[in-house]
């Protein structure tokens, strides 16, 4: 496999779970720090399943987005509700993250390989189906982001006690976004275990949620293709920073500090990457309709 | 018919008692007014009534239904909206989108329909978006409709605040301090406004206000609290000539 | 002004993927002055970068074209040590192979990446392998962390490119279904032979001690070590008197050592990875007066560093190692090592050592080999019987596993403010 | 019962390290309602300023530890300075100033690697090392240093905080920082005495972290933990930031005693976030209403 494909498909990943992501904190203003757990249980439930039933890749793909949607519940329920802030959430992520790495290197050892790993997983994951997949959870999360529910999103993240007195479900939709967030998470670790075609429990750290959360927030809130561009270009920075040796990686800290710095809210926010584009297609639209209206 | 019976509500914050035995009761379609010194507990009572904090003691009784212990939410489905004293439009909305969370703050379809945009989402979106408008239209908003809401004049906002509020469709309207920040001659427009709106939708009105020229323009009945406690309760003619009334405002200003 | 920033940022991700795809890893190339015509061979190296693997299929062997080796380590991060002496060691190395005329009177382009990235998992690893194989790549040597070195073994066997890395678990050389990595020669012992070895020694040469384990649970080689040790030291009969964890990351031990304490262990035996962690643990057990219980620790505990961290506190404790880095016969290395790269304030270290017997084996393949045809290589390394590595003399290779034979092991103490060796043992 | 003793002087020392750093993470957070995520980075600026004064300067451990604090408090004021106040000036939410903080984290250290090693250095001072044995129970003079350093520098910052004028300024821009400009409190001055403060308290974290573990650029991981004390302590609370340091310290040590040392995190995590829901402002932190 060559080395742009390789670093294509690894972008291709990234975008799959950042656009779940940029739902849950773009939109509904939660924030995760260990949103590499569900990328684990992703991964791990997706390699089981083709590695020892055989099941068809995407089949796996979907069942591990459900496994890590399921498993987001248990850390939802007790913490989204009611009048438990924001910050007991990202506790309970970063929690939850160390304890799924944990447990996946020590229970089930027979099945999941414990701190070896899971190896010997057919090299599913190819350029091409990534593109594909990538490109529809942009259009799915993009849709949930422009229905009613990624209004009601916004106006959460703003003022939720405003926005419960107009009768909206708080619980409900941020159970939801974080569902989403874990389902898409899920499909991308899958993606993952069969583009490594080997994984392990300490790959899915807290660097790697962090990561994440980055892209997201470097991105910009309240946008969907931001993230997603912002994740092809961290996920690309660090190899396009090789020439500078052993410095990429405080170069790499200093450049995301003065994107923070410069734009605060974050590259893309509030718009998608397809703005120029509809405001070109609108502009034409507009010059197209005039003469007809006077006609 | 009483629409809305408070009976003997508490609220206690920390051992302060901010409000004390308040009873109170107000008619369907009746257009009431909540006035009292700062620190009376006018904005308390909205907020145990809207289920936004507990009330210690005491009762309301909505409709038919006790409020008690209810979540926000269920009593706003029961036909309760506010708006708030400090504005709490969402200013990255615009205007149309603003309304429509009051329109639907439940969405009508499920996560999945949504995230693959089946044409029932975009026809139910479509319709939203169309009631979203009348109501833009009905308060005369319609030229904001795709506006920022953030950006918008502060008089603006306040009367979006409220076309939000009328879009879910309530029985009953709490308005807090919608004239603050106002002169004296916006204040009087939003008087015309407020009676436009009470006249349009027929709706019971409570009104919390400092701008006494308002109130007594547009309530038939008002309420006076005074530290926590249901001081008076009379048309505006009777409440300007109550002595009580007078002191508490006086003490007030001479404070 | 949204579209123009739209732009800007679109173009700057294109331009970064173009960048990464370009021939920008040659930056630590040491072409040494004395190859000719330097700035032509760099050139030369960065155009099959993209006429992807036709170049790297072509036979190489009439031509001055340069050797191309690869090394990737883990150069940044808390634990850059493992990656950057490593690579001073190799870039010394092949300066002066440079220097005195290349391999077979060709060149050698050596290229070196940091693959610690910013999770430490194998996504680095894998990128830069796949960066390798395409430009092209002779020998790929590297990692020495187990994790990415079966990740790395995986990819260069699919593509056919020689790959020597001293990552220490069986799994790097042999895969799941039992059979060897054709491609994948180690350049070190393996974890099972060396704590086979440890615990023989500590059964019959100590007294058979009564030992607790303090082990993390997630890394592949800690788990692996933690197992062998304990399997073999109870089947000759030793006691082990109780087992703990810790998870990766970890500083702070002393719940776990006073725990383990109650049993009496005569040591606590610790198959970390990082020497600070056992730094640590020998801090914290002199700390809390467990004067009667020594640590028994791994090779990395071969490192001035940790003495400097830990000192006194380390007294009486024991490892195992695949060779005394303070041997007699890493004295020229240590000179010049301590001269250049001594300022940089990482201490000589015996996994830097292991890793620069890649570059020996990668010598003695392609030299013998006569060329760097990589069948030629392979069988040059099958056929070796005898080779003398930095670190130690070998007997060749397990054909079953591609391990190395007749490696000798150094248990050494510290006693007195210094690591002494306590002799030379060899796997039973 | 003399393991338990041992076990709970173990938490306790753990502890008042975690309580120091959140300590600094409640400072920034009661003014301006964000969690310095560059704390762990401050720290170990605070560390190594200490290591080399002791080293290069040979001067005696308490003169390196105010220096230490006051290298990493003005390493605190430079970050915020540079960072955080311009962004505060554009009114962003604070996830993005957390954000910015997760930067200085991955900047910092790695560029520290860089200038001075990846080596972890043992901490120049044999003082703090001895073991001083108390009935049956063995304590570090460093512990014992970092418990009584801890409840003097909050001593210290309750007489600053009630009794100077900048405490005063503080405290009515933990109250309300608009508010606070109104009423010709220089925001900015505070801004800057507050990271300065917070800076300190990391600082001597930094230096009690590198005497009981050692001086390396990636100490500064352990401020996770006080972020998490801070949050579950109430958030903006210094009491409770105190209290939710030493508890937190407290229960890893007795779960990895008793319970298991594999899922140490997980129960110590599920009783915060259990601490949280049943007290969602924290243990001591008022429960912020929005004020309609």
């Amino acid at each position: 496999m060559g080395y742009l494909e390789g670093i294509s498909i690894s972008i291709c990943i990234n975008i799959v779970c950042v656009c779940g992501i940029a739902i849950l904190t773009g939109y509904m203003g939660l924030f995760s720090m260990g949103h590499a757990c569900f990328l684990c249980l992703g991964a791990y439930t997706s390699a089981c399943l083709t590695k020892y039933l055989g099941v068809n890749y995407f089949l796996s793909l979907l069942a591990g987005g459900a496994v890590a949607a399921a498993g987001s519940v248990v850390i939802g329920i007790p913490t989204l509700r009611g009048k438990i802030s924001g910050d007991c959430f990202t506790i309970a992520t970063l929690g939850f993250g160390e304890a799924v790495r944990i447990l996946m290197a020590n229970i089930g050892t027979n099945l999941f390989g414990g701190a070896t790993g899971l190896s010997g997983l057919e090299h599913f994951t190819n350029l091409k189906s990534s593109v594909v997949i990538a490109v529809i959870a942009i259009i799915l999360t993009r849709n949930y982001a422009r229905s009613q529910h990624g209004k009601i999103a916004l106006a959460i993240r703003d003022y939720a006690d405003a926005s419960e007195l107009l009768g909206v479900n708080i619980f409900h939709e941020k159970l939801k976004a974080l569902m989403i967030s874990a389902f898409f998470c899920g499909v991308g670790g899958g993606m993952m275990a069969h583009y490594y075609v080997y994984i392990v429990p300490n790959i899915f750290g807290n660097t790697m949620s962090n990561n994440l959360l980055t892209s997201v927030v470097l991105g910009g809130v309240a946008s969907i293709t931001g993230p997603a561009t912002a994740t092809g270009m961290l996920t690309a920075m660090p190899e396009a920073f090789r020439f500078l040796d052993n410095w990429r990686l405080s170069i790499y800290g200093l450049t995301l500090l003065i994107i923070m710095r410069v734009r605060p809210e974050g590259l893309f926010a509030y718009k998608e990457i397809t703005a120029p584009f509809t405001a070109l297609y609108r502009w034409i639209k507009a010059k197209a309709l005039k003469p007809a209206a006077k006609a | 018919m009483a629409i809305l019976e408070i009976k003997n509500l508490s609220v206690t914050f920390g051992g302060i008692k901010a409000v004390q035995n308040v009873t109170l009761s107000v008619d369907n379609g009746e257009f009431v007014g909540l006035i009292g010194p700062n620190g009376a507990g006018k904005t308390t009572v909205f907020n145990a009534v809207t289920g936004v904090i507990k009330p210690s003691g005491g009762e309301v009784v909505f409709d038919g239904q006790v409020l008690n212990g209810m979540r926000p939410d269920k009593i706003a489905h029961l036909g309760i909206a506010r708006t708030f004293q400090n504005i709490r439009i969402y200013p990255k909305l615009t205007a149309r989108e603003n309304v429509e969370i009051g329109v639907a703050s439940i969405p009508k379809y499920d996560t999945i329909s949504a995230m693959l945009r089946l044409p029932h989402v975009r026809r139910w979106d479509k319709e939203v978006k169309e009631i979203s408008e009348k109501y833009l239209g009905q308060i005369g908003l319609m030229e904001y409709k795709d506006v920022k809401a953030g950006s918008l004049p502060y008089g603006i906002q306040r009367k979006l605040e409220i076309a939000r509020a009328l879009a879910t469709q309530p029985k009953l309207l709490f308005l807090d301090e919608p004239a603050a920040g106002m002169n004296t001659a916006e204040g009087l427009e939003l008087v015309d406004f407020l009676k436009q709106v009470h006249e349009m939708t027929g709706i019971t009105i409570i009104l919390i206000e400092h701008h006494l020229e308002v109130v007594m323009n547009v309530c038939s009945r008002i309420n006076v609290l005074n530290l926590g406690q249901l001081l008076f309760t009379g048309s505006p003619e009777e409440v300007q000539k109550n002595p009580e009334v007078i002191k508490a405002y006086l003490g007030e200003r001479r404070k | 002004m949204k579209k123009v920033v739209s732009l800007v940022c679109a173009s700057a991700m294109i331009l970064s993927l173009t960048a990464c795809f370009g021939g920008s890893g040659s930056t630590s190339d040491t072409a040494a002055p004395a190859a000719p015509a330097q700035t032509e061979t760099k050139t030369d190296v960065a155009a099959p970068a993209e006429s992807k693997e036709e170049q790297a299929e072509a036979p190489k062997d009439d031509s001055d074209d340069p050797i191309i080796i690869g090394f990737m380590g883990w150069s940044s991060g808390p634990d850059a040590m493992y990656g950057l002496v490593p690579q001073y060691l190799h870039e010394y190395y092949f300066k002066n192979v440079n220097a005195n005329g290349g391999w077979l009177g060709r060149p050698i382009d050596f290229r070196t990446y940091d693959i610690s990235g910013l999770d430490g998992d194998f996504s680095e690893a894998v990128n830069v392998a796949n960066k390798l194989i395409q430009a092209g790549a002779d020998i790929i040597m590297g990692p020495s962390n187990s994790t990415q070195g079966k990740a790395v073994a995986e990819l260069c066997n699919n593509a056919g490119v020689l790959h020597i890395p001293s990552s220490p678990a069986q799994a790097v050389t042999v895969d799941d279904n039992g059979a060897v990595r054709e491609y994948t020669y180690r350049s070190g012992a393996t974890l099972s032979d060396k704590m086979n070895t440890f615990a023989n020694y500590m059964y019959h040469e100590c007294g058979a001690p009564r030992i607790a384990i303090l082990y993390e649970t997630t890394q592949v080689d800690c788990v692996d070590m933690y197992q062998t040790f304990h399997d073999v030291y109870t089947s000759l009969g030793g006691e082990i008197t109780g087992v703990s964890t810790y998870q990766i990351n970890d500083i702070e031990f002393r719940a776990q050592i006073t725990s383990l304490a109650e049993a009496n262990p005569d040591y606590i035996f610790m198959p970390a990875m990082a020497y600070k962690e056992l730094g640590f643990a020998a801090m914290q057990i002199k700390e809390l007066g467990f004067d009667g219980i020594k640590l028994l620790g791994t090779n990395v505990l071969d490192n001035q560093d940790v003495i400097d961290q830990a000192g006194a506190a380390l007294e009486g404790s024991m490892f195992l190692t695949e060779g005394d880095v303070n041997d007699e016969r890493f004295a020229e290395i240590r000179e010049w090592y301590d001269e250049i790269y001594g300022i940089n304030g990482m201490a000589l270290h015996i996994d830097g050592l292991i890793a620069m017997n890649e570059a020996k084996i990668a010598e003695y393949a392609v030299t013998t080999a006569g060329s760097t045809d990589v069948e030629a290589m392979k069988k040059a390394l099958d056929e070796m019987t005898d080779l003398e590595l930095v670190t130690t003399h070998i007997d060749g290779y397990d054909p079953e596993t591609h391990n190395l034979k007749g490696i000798g092991f150094t248990i050494k103490k510290f006693e007195n403010g210094a690591y002494v060796s306590q002799g030379t043992y060899s796997a039973p | 019962m003399n393991t338990f003793l041992q076990q709970l002087i173990t938490g306790i020392s753990i502890g008042s390290i975690y309580a120091l750093l959140a300590v600094g993470y409640a400072l920034v957070f009661s003014v301006f309602n964000f969690s310095n995520f560059g704390f762990g980075a401050t720290m170990m600026f605070g560390a190594f300023a200490a290591y080399y004064v002791i080293l290069g300067l040979k001067l005696p451990l308490f003169v390196s530890i105010l220096l230490g604090m006051a290298a990493a408090g003005v390493v605190s004021m430079i970050f915020e300075l540079v960072i955080y106040r311009p962004m505060r000036k554009k009114n962003v939410m604070r996830v993005y100033l957390m954000i910015a903080g997760l930067g200085i984290n991955i900047f910092a250290p790695n560029f520290m690697l860089q200038i001075v090693g990846g080596a972890v250095k043992g901490f120049p001072s044999d003082w703090a090392r001895v073991t001083m044995t108390v009935g049956s129970v063995n304590i570090t003079r460093s512990d014992m240093l970092a418990l009584a350093m801890s409840i003097a520098l909050l001593a210290l910052l309750w007489v600053f905080l009630y009794k100077t004028r900048v405490g005063l300024g503080i405290r009515a821009s933990a109250f309300d920082t608009r508010t606070a400009a109104l009423m010709g409190i220089n925001v900015n001055v505070v801004a800057s005495a507050v990271f300065l403060f917070s800076g300190a308290a990391a600082g001597v974290a930094g230096c009690f972290y590198g005497m009981k573990y050692s001086v390396y650029p990636a100490m500064g991981a352990v401020a996770t933990k006080g972020f998490i004390a801070s949050t579950v302590g109430g958030l903006g609370s210094l009491g409770g930031a105190v209290v939710a340091g030493l508890l937190l310290g407290f229960l890893e040590t007795m779960i990895a005693s008793y319970i298991s040392t594999t899922y140490r995190d997980l129960f110590a995590y599920a009783l915060l976030v259990i601490v949280l829901i049943f007290l969602p402002g924290g243990l001591m932190g008022r429960q912020v209403h929005d004020k309609l």
